[in-house]
Formats: structure tokens, C-alpha cells, sequence
């Protein structure tokens, strides 16, 4: 039996050893940081409107572009990631906990000062980091280049020294058990997508991270010990400072190679949670499991050799830049497989259109535009023209913005009643989505026609250059509103969150007739997951439409034998399909 | 079972998808660019337009396929499912691979690689030969004036007033060199060779009419080309973020006629001559 | 402590200790690629004389990893000695560090002695946690040959390190 | 799984041998002109009476001088269609680094007292300073600022200028954008400030103005006309120092009784 459980307050909710009491600690964390991330893109965004009303200076908007950043891709999207990874990865493996609770503790408790140290850093002399989130060097090394570069970026290095630590001890863990602690029967091919994501997730990140410690430790020595690993000779206010002859291309290396991995670490268990929770409504197995896992498996191991895309125009070897190009572009294959078989899942489906279901979608969709945006970026030549325009903007914001909160939009209404034993509004819900989905994928889009229209970003006033008049100016209008109104649609989430925590309808072990693992324990999960046996697993994750008619299907650990569902009855299907906020939205 | 319409939720989610997919379709149809001004852009913009295509077939597909399965799928369809087999799930796991394999190689290869050689292996033919430095937050212009040859220059000289490049103040080749503030003078028909340097932090050299761009890394020197085709005022652009006046590193290039150039060119003041 | 059997726990530790090693590699590897860029790019590069205590150091080293050896085959006799050695190595690249100061060579004076200060550094750092683990491992033989596996390898660290910063 | 312990301590090892491990000076030396009679206080003078204006009756007064040509490069303002449009047909003015007028007399020299003072007291100084961003240029371009005076600077430019103003070793005093008309900037000078600063506007590169603070009151700026003159003087005999931005400083001894005026000049040459 697992470790005896905790009793006091602390050691249950505080300090717990209990990964789903983590994985609760990380998602929160998560949302509050969400909330700054968030109020900053607000503050960039209304400063780009109205760059006449002086509403902070220059200096000041850049360390936003930064903290803006920084915020959303570690402390955001990458806090949720673990989040979701903790609470799910031991149930749907039929383990009682992670392989080392402890350190997946320590792990949060690292996190936390990290979070800390990056918000306290807008409070000292000079402000935050400002140099962007790409923190190249010389800018991020010399003060005298911009303020921000003073205390702020040695505190926004510290911050992600302790976010990797972080993130390590917390992704030794998943490694570990995901590899060791499987319970009985379930062979890796019957892992579900989900968890499969979080361990191609982690591998990754485990193998990216270290380069980028190393590229921190160089950043930090050139500021405060002098060496000259970037930083080369310069002249400010026509005073020659001898900062010797490094390298500053160095650092872009050493940053892509984690940064390129990075951005998959933070799009693949989205995705993949999103393949996982398609069946469920639809009824139908998942398409292509083997072929995703196998283009999981292509995608990450490209992902490692083709960092040099964000350098075509730094002036690299010609050569090595088609190379780096030839490489990029072979990632669309996998992830071809990957849609095709997000798409394949919804054959011939028995459609519940459930929220969870709805964010599934839009997911689907995203992927699309988003994915497609990357072959002009991967290709040198349309490169050349795109780097540093708002298309690169545009882009990963869809993919690692937009693609990811709609998948963890999905998973949240997907697993909340597993984590808290009620389930969320419908209706709420379909507003949220609506609220959510319209506005993030229309933002994005809008400005990939901004970047082809050759707007630059981080300008603290586009009005600067004649050539954005007209368009690119006018496009401003519409994002920013939809700024707005997809903050404001976070508040319903919120709301329906305390909602459903205080009156929502009690969800029981199964409210979606799911197959795998976790939904076989009573909701909210006991301590230990799964009371005195472990269960043992009989077939794969997704073994939906089975028996006579196709009504059926086999639990995991249901020992072969078909559990039945019924379909939606009619005035059921009247109440879901029924509500208006489906119109009022679209 | 009587036919019955699909739920309004899903009726909605295909007007979503469908309205998208129009609406960026007519966005990208517009055409955001300005006219392309140089031999290399024209190169660019065939790439570019040929991934549109490309791209834009695929998402209409996909978005069709999605919102038919959306109308079809009901919850009560009783249809008998066959669970496809595995060689099928192959089959379609083999197909896409091969299809953006030659849609996005084509685009590197056949459609691009061209361009990519000219701008960067290839050696142009009587190019303008000149110098610019990006500093915070201005570019500066050199010309190389009658001798055809740079005077030399070190940070230690550079007086923003006076002598912003920080040229050598007794090197005669420097005497007859030309420095304009961000104001580059072209004629229309030649290849432009420059050379670019920096005197602080990264800057990035783009000119959206020509598509061109080029970063400028401290201490090591890169080099940008292109031919202009076309006269006019464009504007010279910094795009890798430099500091807290990254915004304003802004700059005008005008192309011209060969002789109007050199007429530009000779009534600019020379590094050497009295005011 | 987490419901798992005693053999998927020792699984775990030896994953757990694979993944490790894997992210100490890349973090080296980091370091490898950065070195031969910086001394490949054209800027000036001069080398520093490594201090020659540092061949004595990498003898202490070996010896250590031979002794724990040694006490893997005569159930744990030398184990004491082992760490000895490892605390020998510790104060002896401290020793070299001091060497090279008063030598004149800072981290600061060019980029050869800015990477030797910082791969060792970073080398002498890791070997602090082996020689953690050790201790721990004399009170819980259990983790023993974890921490023995782990102390061989940051042995082959250092020679990777020190081939790094002579024949690169 | 030590890494973040390593992190740590690289960390801390990073901050704390900052600096002490430096053999070389990270910056291009230059005359440090910061002024400090405090320096000599401590060679034991006892009676230090504390100054008023009413205590001092002598005086210094001159002209700079300068001999060999002086270059004077018309300033290109191509780069900011604003700045350019400031000015009319005759295009923007020259360089303001080295003007001289048709006999050779040097402007924008400043004059100031580096010792001599050693047994009076200051107050700090009172009231403010302004500098002024106008038309794309600084006016005045030099200026002197007593300790406990405040400085302030404007933008009466309806374009972003930053003022980045920095001292002789490289390291920032301060560094500010000001992107909209009417931005002032205000800073209260102590006595840590004291020193000479080189304050531009990185957007445009011509910007350039010197502010020199010290701690007597006992210092001028040479007009277009070359004349200077530090009035109130208590008499005594003092080392006199002028400092041009580009040809550095030349000083003078000097002695001055109750109700008399020294005359002294000073020549400046490439």
C-alpha cells in the first residue's frame, strides 16, 4: 500500500507528496501566473493601439514584450504541462504515485520561488528583462544597452536556473514512472495517448534543457566575471567598452538547440491529450495509435537537428542553411500523420458534443492553420522575407499559445470531475469556449497578415514606418479588441470553476463512459488512486463501438468484458444541441 | 430512424470552421506585400506565393473533410462501425507523409534554392560597393567615394557629432569616403553589395520592398545583395529588437537612375573636405 | 513509500540514474560545442598552461574509482578509502584553481582559462554530489552501486573535459 | 539531479568574484575629472568656516583661446524627416564639438576650481538646472550642476529622444526614453553624482550634451565669445581648471585677494 496518508493540513495540501494534490498546486500556479502573462499581453496590446497616449516608455513596454514571454511559455503553458502530467500520468498508468514523491514535490517548491523571483524583477532599478524572451546577447549582457539588462535579467536568469531545476526533477519523475511503474498488462502499446505524450514530452526536454543551462551559465559569467563568451568589444555614448571578442551567434545556438525542442515540449501532451479525449466522444477508437506514437517518435527526434532555422538570416554558411531548411520541413510529415489521424478519429463518429469535445475540436482546427504557417518560416528563402515579422508572432502564438490552452481547455473540463468529483457547467462551458476559441484563433491569424505585410515585431510604435500605414495598422483594431474579449472570456472559466466546485453535479467514477484507467476510481481519486488491488489491464486505451449494434466498449481493466452506454436520449440530445450559446457565439 | 438535423452546437462549430477557413482564404488572397523592388524579391515572393497555394489546398481540404465528419457523425447512428485495419491506418499514415514531402521539399528545392544561391553563394557582377553600420538606433552609410577604397576606422574614434563611424581622421583613403545618416542612395539596375557592421548590439537590416534581410552580429562582419528594380523612396527597417529605440533604427533607401545617382553622390560632402 | 514493488523502485533508481547521466552529457556536450565554436570562430584564442597538479588530480581520480571498484569485489572494504581519494581530488583541483591565480590567469583573462575555470568548476560541482551520494550510499548500501555507476562516469567526465581542453 | 544545487552555487560564485578577478580595466581609460575637495580635507586643516556669497569678494575671469584649424562638420540629420524639417533652407547647424569664433575664442569650455578650497564649507547647492532636447539638439550643451542642485531635462520635441548619459569609465548615470513632447526628466544630484557625464541620444547620434557636476559653486561655461568668470571668490590662491570635451583639460594656479579680479586665459590646440 502506498505511503500512509497525511493527515494535517500542511502535509496534505501544502507540502503533499500526493501527485494529485501536485498536479492541482501546478495548474493553479499556473492560472495565476496565466493572469499576469495575460494582463501584460493586454498592456502591449493597448499600448500598440494608442502609442500617442504615452502610457509607459519605451524601456518599460520591452520589458513587457520580455516578461510576456517568459511568463507564458515556462510559467504558463510549461507549469500546466506538469500539471496535467501529475495528476494523470499515475492514474492512467495504475500506479498509486509517482516513482519518487518527494522530488516531485521539491520539484513544485523549486517553481514556486521561480515564479516569485521572475515577478519581483519588475521591482528593481532598471525594471525587468528586456531584451526579449530569446534573451540574445549583447543585449542581455551589457547594461549599458538597454536598463532592463541591469539586476532584472541577472534575477530572470536566476528564475530559469531554478525552472530547469525544476522541471528536471519533475520530468526524472515522469520518465521513471512512466518507464517502471506501469501496472500489470499495460505494455507501453497500451499506454493512452496522453500519457505517451508526456513521456515523448519529457525525453525531450531532459535532453534540450541542459544546452540552454550551459548557454545561462556562459550569460551570467560575461555579466558579472568579465569573460567574453558572447560579448564583443562595443561603443557606447562614443565610449569604447573592451569587452573582448566573443561570439554573440554562440548563444543563438546553444538557445535554439533547447529552444526549438522546447516549443514541442509545450505542443505534444496538449495534442496528445486532445487525441486521447476525441474517442471518448466520439465512440469511435482513435485512429492511427501506432502511427501517432511512431510520428511522435519522428517529430521529436527532428526536432533535435534543426535549431538553425531560427538563424537563416544571421548570415550562417549558405549550405548549412538549406540543410537546416531540407531538416524543418520534414517535420510537417509527421505532423501531417498527426492531423490526418485527429481528423480520421471523427469517421463515421457518434458525436457528444461536450465541452471537452468542443476545445477537442477547435483544437483540431488550429492545428491546421497553425501548422501550415510554419512551412513559410521553415523555408529559407520565405524566411528571409518572415524572421522577426509578425507572421513568426502569428505563428507560435497559434501553435504554442492557441493550439495549447485550447488542448488544456479540453483536458481541464475533461479531467475536472476526476479531480474534484463534480463536473463543470455545459453551458458556462459552451460560452468560455466561445469567448476562448473565436477570439485566440482569429487574433493569430490576423497577424500572420500583418507579418505579411512586413510589420516588425516588438516596435514599441509600428506608426514609426510609413510602409505600415493603411493594413497593418488597421488590422491592429480588430486583435486588440479580441484581446480584450478573450481575457474577459477567462472570467466565465473562472466563474464556472468556484461554480461547479460549490454546486455542480456530482460526476461519479465515469460521467464520460471512458475506457481507460483513471476513470475505474471514484471521484475526487482516494489517496493511492486505486484501493487495495491494482487494476490489471486487459486491451488498449480506446476499444469503443464493440458488442452487437457497437454500444459497447471495454474498459481497460474490465478483463475483456463489454461495459454498454446508452446513447444520448432525445430530449438529452434536445438539451445539449439546444442551448443558444452556440449561435450567440459563432 | 427518421433523418434528423445535427444538434444546433454542431451546426454552429461547422459555421465556425467554415466562416475561418473563408475569411482567411480572402486574407491571404489579399495582397499584403508591396510591390516587389528588387530582382532577390521577386525571387522570395514565388516562394511565397507558392506555399500559399500550396498551403491553402491543404487547409481547405482539411476543413472540409472536418466539418463533413461533424455532419455526419450522429450519437445514434446504429450503422454497423468496422473497425478500419491496420493496413489501412498504414496506408494513411504513409500518404501524408509522402504528400508534404513533396510539397514542402518542392518548395526549398525546386522553388527556392535558386534565390537562396543568388542571394548568398553566387558573387555579383560591377556591384555598388558600400558600407552600413547599424549603432543605437540609426544606420549609418558609408561610401567608399572616387578611390573606390574604405580609410580605415576603430571604435576609439567614434564621436557621434563629428565622426560617427569612428574613421581614421589622417588615413587619405578616408578623406574622399562619403557618410550619410540613413539615407542610402541606389541605382536602379546594379547589384548592391554591403557590407555590414555594428557598433554595439545585434541589429537587422530589412528593407520590406526588396523582401532583403540581413542581420548585423558584432564582430563578425556579414554582407547583404540585391539588384533594384524599381525607383523610389523605401524604408530601411531594423528587425532584430536592438534596445529601447528599436523602433526608430529607421532609414530611407532611394533608387534611382545610374546618373542621378552619381550626381547625389558628388554633391555629398566627403569625410575630408571642408564644411 | 509510493506502492510499488521493491524491484520497480531499483527500475526506477536505474532510470532515474540513465536520465541523469543523459542530462549531465548534453549539459557537457553544451559546453563541448560552445568551446569549439569560440575556438573556431576566428576570434583571437590564445591557451592557457593548465596547472600541472591537474595530472596528479585525474591519478587521485582514477585511483578512487579503482579502489570502489576493488571494494565492489571484497564486499565494501575500500569503499572509506574511495571517498577519501574523491575529497584528495576535490581539495586538489581547489589547489589548481589557486595555482592558476597566482599565476596570474583569471577567469577573466581570456576565453581558454574562461572555459577551464567553468568545465571544471562545473566537473568539481557534480563530483561534490557523487561524493554526497557515496556518503549516503556508506549508511544505505543499497544506493552503493548507483553512486559507484555515477562516480565512474563523472571519471569519464573528466577525461572527456580534459581532452576538451587540450586537444580541442 | 545536482544540477540545481550547481546552478546555485555558480550562481553565487558568478557574483562573487565579479569584478575582483579583473586584471584589466574593462574600459577605454579616461581622464576621470571628478572633483572632490574632501580629498585634500583629510591632510588635517582644522578651521573649516562654512561659505556665503557675502564672504567673497575676488574673482576670476578670462578667455579660452584656440589655435590651428578647427573642423566643424555641418550635422547630417537624414535620419529623422523631423529634425531635418526643424530647419529651413540653410540646412541644420554645425557640430557643436570644437566652436570657435573669428579670433579664435572657444566656446562650450568649462571652468571650474579643483583646489584651493580646503578650508571652506559648502552648502549644497540650491535650485534646478535645465536642459533642454530642442529641435533635435541640446541646449545648453554644456553645463555645470552643483551637488544638491536638481537637473532637469526636457523633450520639447514632438519625436522620441532618449537621454543616456554616461561617465568617462562607460557605466550609465542614467538611461531614459522619452517618447512623447513635454516628457521632463528630474533628478536630484548628490554627492556621489559629482564627476563629468557624457549625456546622448542614441536615436540621433548627433545629440550630444556634457554635464559636469562638482561640489563648490565656483564654476562657468566659455561663451562664443571665450569669456569666462568665477565671481564671489574668498581670496586665496587656486589651481583653475578648464576642460574642453575634445581636447581634454589644461589647469592654472591662480591667486586672488579681497575685492580684486585676476585675469587669466587659457589656449587649447589639437
Amino acid at each position: 500500500m502506498s505511503h500512509a496518508e497525511p493527515q494535517s493540513f500542511i502535509s496534505k495540501y501544502i507540502f503533499s507528496f500526493d501527485h494529485k494534490v501536485i498536479g492541482i498546486q501546478y495548474m493553479i500556479t499556473a492560472i495565476v501566473m496565466a493572469l499576469f502573462g495575460g494582463g501584460l499581453a493586454l498592456m502591449i496590446r493597448t499600448q500598440l493601439q494608442h502609442p500617442e497616449m504615452g502610457l509607459f516608455a519605451p524601456e518599460a513596454y520591452l520589458s513587457y514584450v520580455t516578461m510576456h514571454g517568459t511568463i507564458m511559455v515556462f510559467f504558463v503553458v510549461s507549469m500546466a504541462i506538469s500539471g496535467f502530467g501529475n495528476f494523470l500520468i499515475p492514474l492512467q498508468i495504475g500506479a498509486r504515485d509517482m516513482a519518487y514523491p518527494f522530488l516531485n514535490m521539491l520539484s513544485y517548491w523549486t517553481m514556486v520561488p521561480a515564479c516569485l523571483i521572475m515577478i519581483a524583477s519588475f521591482f528593481v532599478p532598471g525594471g525587468a528583462a528586456a531584451a526579449g524572451w530569446t534573451m540574445y546577447p549583447p543585449l542581455s549582457a551589457v547594461e549599458q544597452t538597454v536598463p532592463g539588462s541591469g539586476i532584472g535579467t541577472t534575477l530572470w536568469i536566476l528564475g530559469m536556473a531554478l525552472f530547469i531545476a525544476s522541471f528536471t526533477m519533475g520530468g526524472l519523475n515522469f520518465l521513471t514512472t512512466i518507464l517502471n511503474c506501469r501496472t500489470k498488462g499495460l505494455t507501453m502499446w497500451r499506454l493512452p495517448l496522453a500519457t505517451w505524450g508526456f513521456l515523448v514530452a519529457t525525453v525531450l526536454g531532459l535532453l534540450a534543457f541542459p544546452p540552454l543551462t550551459s548557454a545561462a551559465i556562459m550569460l551570467l559569467f560575461d555579466r558579472h566575471v568579465d569573460t567574453s563568451f558572447f560579448v564583443t568589444d562595443m561603443v557606447i555614448n562614443d565610449q569604447l567598452l573592451n569587452l573582448g571578442d566573443g561570439t554573440p551567434l554562440l548563444f543563438q545556438h546553444l538557445f535554439w538547440f533547447l529552444g526549438h525542442p522546447e516549443v514541442y515540449v509545450l505542443v505534444i501532451p496538449p495534442l496528445l491529450m486532445t487525441m486521447d479525449i476525441i474517442p471518448v466522444f466520439t465512440r469511435r477508437p482513435a485512429f492511427g495509435y501506432r502511427q501517432s506514437i511512431w510520428a511522435l517518435g519522428v517529430i521529436s527526434f527532428l526536432s533535435m537537428i534543426v535549431w538553425g532555422h531560427h538563424m537563416f538570416v544571421t548570415g550562417m554558411n549558405p549550405y548549412i542553411g538549406k540543410y537546416f531548411s531540407i531538416a524543418t520541413v520534414i517535420i510537417t510529415a509527421p505532423f501531417a500523420v498527426l492531423g490526418v489521424n485527429l481528423l480520421a478519429s471523427l469517421w463515421r463518429a457518434r458525436l457528444r458534443p461536450a465541452v471537452p469535445m468542443l476545445f477537442a475540436l477547435a483544437v483540431i482546427s488550429a492545428v491546421g492553420f497553425g501548422g501550415f504557417g510554419g512551412l513559410f518560416l521553415g523555408t529559407m528563402v520565405s524566411d528571409i522575407y518572415f524572421h522577426e515579422t509578425y507572421f513568426v508572432v502569428g505563428h507560435f502564438h497559434l501553435m504554442i499559445g492557441t493550439v495549447t490552452l485550447l488542448g488544456i481547455f479540453a483536458a481541464w473540463y475533461f479531467w475536472f470531475p476526476k479531480m474534484f468529483g463534480k463536473k463543470m457547467d455545459e453551458n458556462l462551458g459552451r460560452w468560455h469556449f466561445w469567448l476562448t476559441a473565436l477570439p485566440m484563433i482569429a487574433i493569430f491569424l490576423l497577424m500572420h497578415l500583418q507579418g505579411m505585410g512586413g510589420m516588425v515585431r516588438r516596435t514599441f510604435d509600428p506608426g514609426t514606418y510609413e510602409y505600415n500605414a493603411g493594413m497593418n495598422m488597421a488590422l491592429r483594431f480588430p486583435i486588440t479588441i479580441m484581446a480584450y474579449v478573450l481575457f474577459i472570456g477567462q472570467m466565465i472559466f473562472f466563474w464556472n470553476i468556484v461554480r461547479s466546485l460549490k454546486r455542480g453535479e456530482p460526476a461519479g467514477e465515469n460521467p464520460w463512459d471512458a475506457a481507460t484507467l483513471e476513470w475505474i476510481t471514484p471521484s475526487p481519486a482516494p489517496h493511492g488512486n486505486f484501493g487495495a488491488a491494482l487494476p490489471v489491464v486487459s486491451c488498449g486505451p480506446y476499444e469503443y463501438s464493440v458488442g452487437e449494434d457497437g454500444f459497447g466498449y471495454l474498459p481497460q481493466s474490465g478483463g475483456g468484458e463489454v461495459a454498454v452506454h446508452s446513447p444520448a436520449s432525445a430530449e438529452e440530445r434536445e438539451e445539449t444541441g439546444g442551448t443558444d450559446s452556440g449561435e450567440t457565439g459563432a | 430512424m427518421e433523418k434528423r438535423k445535427p444538434p444546433r452546437i454542431i451546426i454552429a462549430l461547422v459555421a465556425f470552421f467554415a466562416i475561418f477557413t473563408i475569411l482567411s482564404v480572402i486574407g491571404f488572397a489579399v495582397p499584403w506585400r508591396s510591390e516587389v523592388a528588387s530582382e532577390e524579391g521577386q525571387g522570395i515572393d514565388a516562394v511565397i506565393t507558392y506555399l500559399l497555394f500550396a498551403t491553402g489546398a491543404l487547409v481547405i481540404v482539411g476543413h472540409a473533410i472536418l466539418i463533413r465528419f461533424l455532419l455526419k457523425g450522429r450519437d445514434d447512428q446504429t450503422t454497423a462501425y468496422v473497425r478500419p485495419p491496420a493496413k489501412v491506418e498504414w496506408m494513411w499514415g504513409v500518404i501524408p507523409v509522402i504528400v508534404m514531402m513533396l510539397l514542402a521539399e518542392a518548395g526549398v528545392l525546386v522553388v527556392g534554392s535558386a534565390t537562396w544561391d543568388k542571394l548568398y553563394a553566387e558573387t555579383p557582377t560591377n556591384p555598388v560597393v558600400l558600407e552600413v553600420v547599424g549603432k543605437q538606433f540609426e544606420w549609418l552609410i558609408r561610401y567608399p567615394g572616387k578611390d573606390n577604397t574604405y580609410g580605415a576606422y576603430d571604435f576609439k574614434w567614434v564621436n557621434g557629432a563629428d565622426n560617427p563611424m569612428g574613421i581614421d581622421e589622417d588615413d587619405d583613403a578616408a578623406m574622399d569616403d562619403i557618410i550619410s545618416r540613413g539615407t542610402m542612395y541606389l541605382p536602379r539596375g546594379r547589384t548592391a553589395q554591403i557590407r555590414l557592421r555594428t557598433h554595439d548590439v545585434i541589429h537587422s537590416f530589412f528593407v520590406p520592398d526588396f523582401r532583403v534581410k540581413q542581420d548585423v552580429i558584432p564582430g563578425f562582419p556579414t554582407e547583404i545583395r540585391f539588384t533594384p528594380t524599381v525607383n523610389g523612396v523605401y524604408e530601411l527597417v531594423c528587425t532584430e529588437l536592438c534596445g529601447l529605440g528599436h523602433y526608430k533604427m529607421r532609414g530611407t533607401v532611394h533608387v534611382v537612375d545610374p546618373e542621378d545617382y552619381e550626381a547625389w553622390l558628388n554633391k555629398r560632402p566627403t569625410f575630408g573636405g571642408e564644411d | 513509500m509510493n506502492g510499488i514493488t521493491a524491484e520497480q523502485q531499483s527500475a526506477c533508481n536505474r532510470t532515474l540514474l540513465a536520465a541523469l547521466v543523459a542530462t549531465v552529457v548534453m549539459l557537457f556536450t553544451g559546453f563541448a560545442a560552445a568551446y569549439l565554436e569560440r575556438s573556431t570562430s576566428g576570434a583571437t584564442w590564445e591557451r592557457i598552461k593548465l596547472p600541472p597538479l591537474v595530472l596528479v588530480n585525474t591519478a587521485i581520480l582514477v585511483a578512487s574509482s579503482l579502489a570502489l571498484e576493488w571494494a565492489r569485489r571484497h564486499d565494501g572494504r575500500g569503499n572509506k578509502l574511495g571517498i577519501a581519494l574523491g575529497f584528495a581530488f576535490v581539495i586538489g583541483q581547489t589547489a589548481a584553481f589557486f595555482q592558476l591565480r597566482a599565476a596570474g590567469v583569471f577567469v577573466s583573462s581570456n576565453a581558454h582559462a574562461s572555459f577551464f575555470y567553468l568545465l571544471t568548476g562545473l566537473h568539481a560541482a557534480h563530483v561534490v554530489g557523487g561524493l554526497i551520494a557515496l556518503l549516503a550510499a556508506v549508511r544505505k548500501p543499497r544506493l552503493m552501486q548507483f553512486a559507484r555507476t555515477f562516480w565512474h562516469f563523472m571519471g569519464g567526465i573528466w577525461i572527456y573535459v580534459l581532452a576538451v581542453l587540450t586537444v580541442l | 539531479m545536482f544540477r540545481y544545487f550547481l546552478m546555485l552555487l555558480l550562481l553565487t560564485f558568478a557574483v562573487a568574484c565579479g569584478g575582483s578577478d579583473k586584471p584589466a580595466p574593462k574600459t577605454s581609460g579616461g581622464d576621470s575629472a571628478a572633483v572632490d575637495e574632501d580629498d585634500e580635507d583629510d591632510t588635517g586643516i582644522s578651521v573649516r568656516q562654512t561659505y556665503s556669497a557675502d564672504k567673497g569678494t575676488a574673482g576670476v575671469k578670462g578667455t579660452i583661446k584656440f589655435e590651428g584649424k578647427a573642423r566643424r562638420r555641418p550635422i547630417d540629420m537624414g535620419s529623422e524627416k523631423y529634425c531635418e524639417n526643424c530647419y529651413g533652407e540653410d540646412g541644420p547647424p554645425k557640430s557643436e564639438s570644437v566652436v570657435v569664433g573669428e579670433n579664435g575664442e572657444l566656446a562650450n569650455v568649462f571652468v571650474h576650481i579643483t583646489s584651493g578650497l580646503k578650508n571652506w564649507k559648502f552648502q549644497k547647492g540650491t535650485g534646478e538646472v535645465h536642459i533642454d532636447q530642442i529641435k533635435c539638439m541640446y541646449v545648453p550643451h554644456v553645463t555645470g550642476v552643483q551637488v544638491g542642485q536638481t537637473l532637469k531635462i526636457a523633450n520639447s520635441d514632438s519625436v522620441m529622444h532618449n537621454i543616456h548619459a554616461s561617465d568617462k569609465s562607460g557605466d550609465d548615470w542614467f538611461n531614459q526614453g522619452q517618447p512623447n513632447k513635454g516628457d521632463v526628466f528630474t533628478r536630484e544630484v548628490g554627492g556621489s553624482d559629482a564627476g563629468f557625464y557624457t549625456m546622448k541620444c542614441d536615436v540621433h547620434g548627433w545629440m550630444a550634451a556634457y554635464i559636469c557636476v562638482v561640489k563648490n559653486p565656483f564654476f562657468a561655461v566659455s561663451g562664443t565669445d571665450g569669456a569666462f568668470s568665477l565671481d564671489k571668490l574668498p581670496a586665496g590662491t587656486y589651481t583653475v581648471e578648464a576642460w574642453h570635451e575634445k581636447y581634454g583639460k589644461k589647469t592654472q594656479q591662480v591667486t586672488v585677494k579681497d575685492g580684486e579680479t585676476a585675469e587669466i586665459s587659457f589656449t587649447f590646440s589639437k
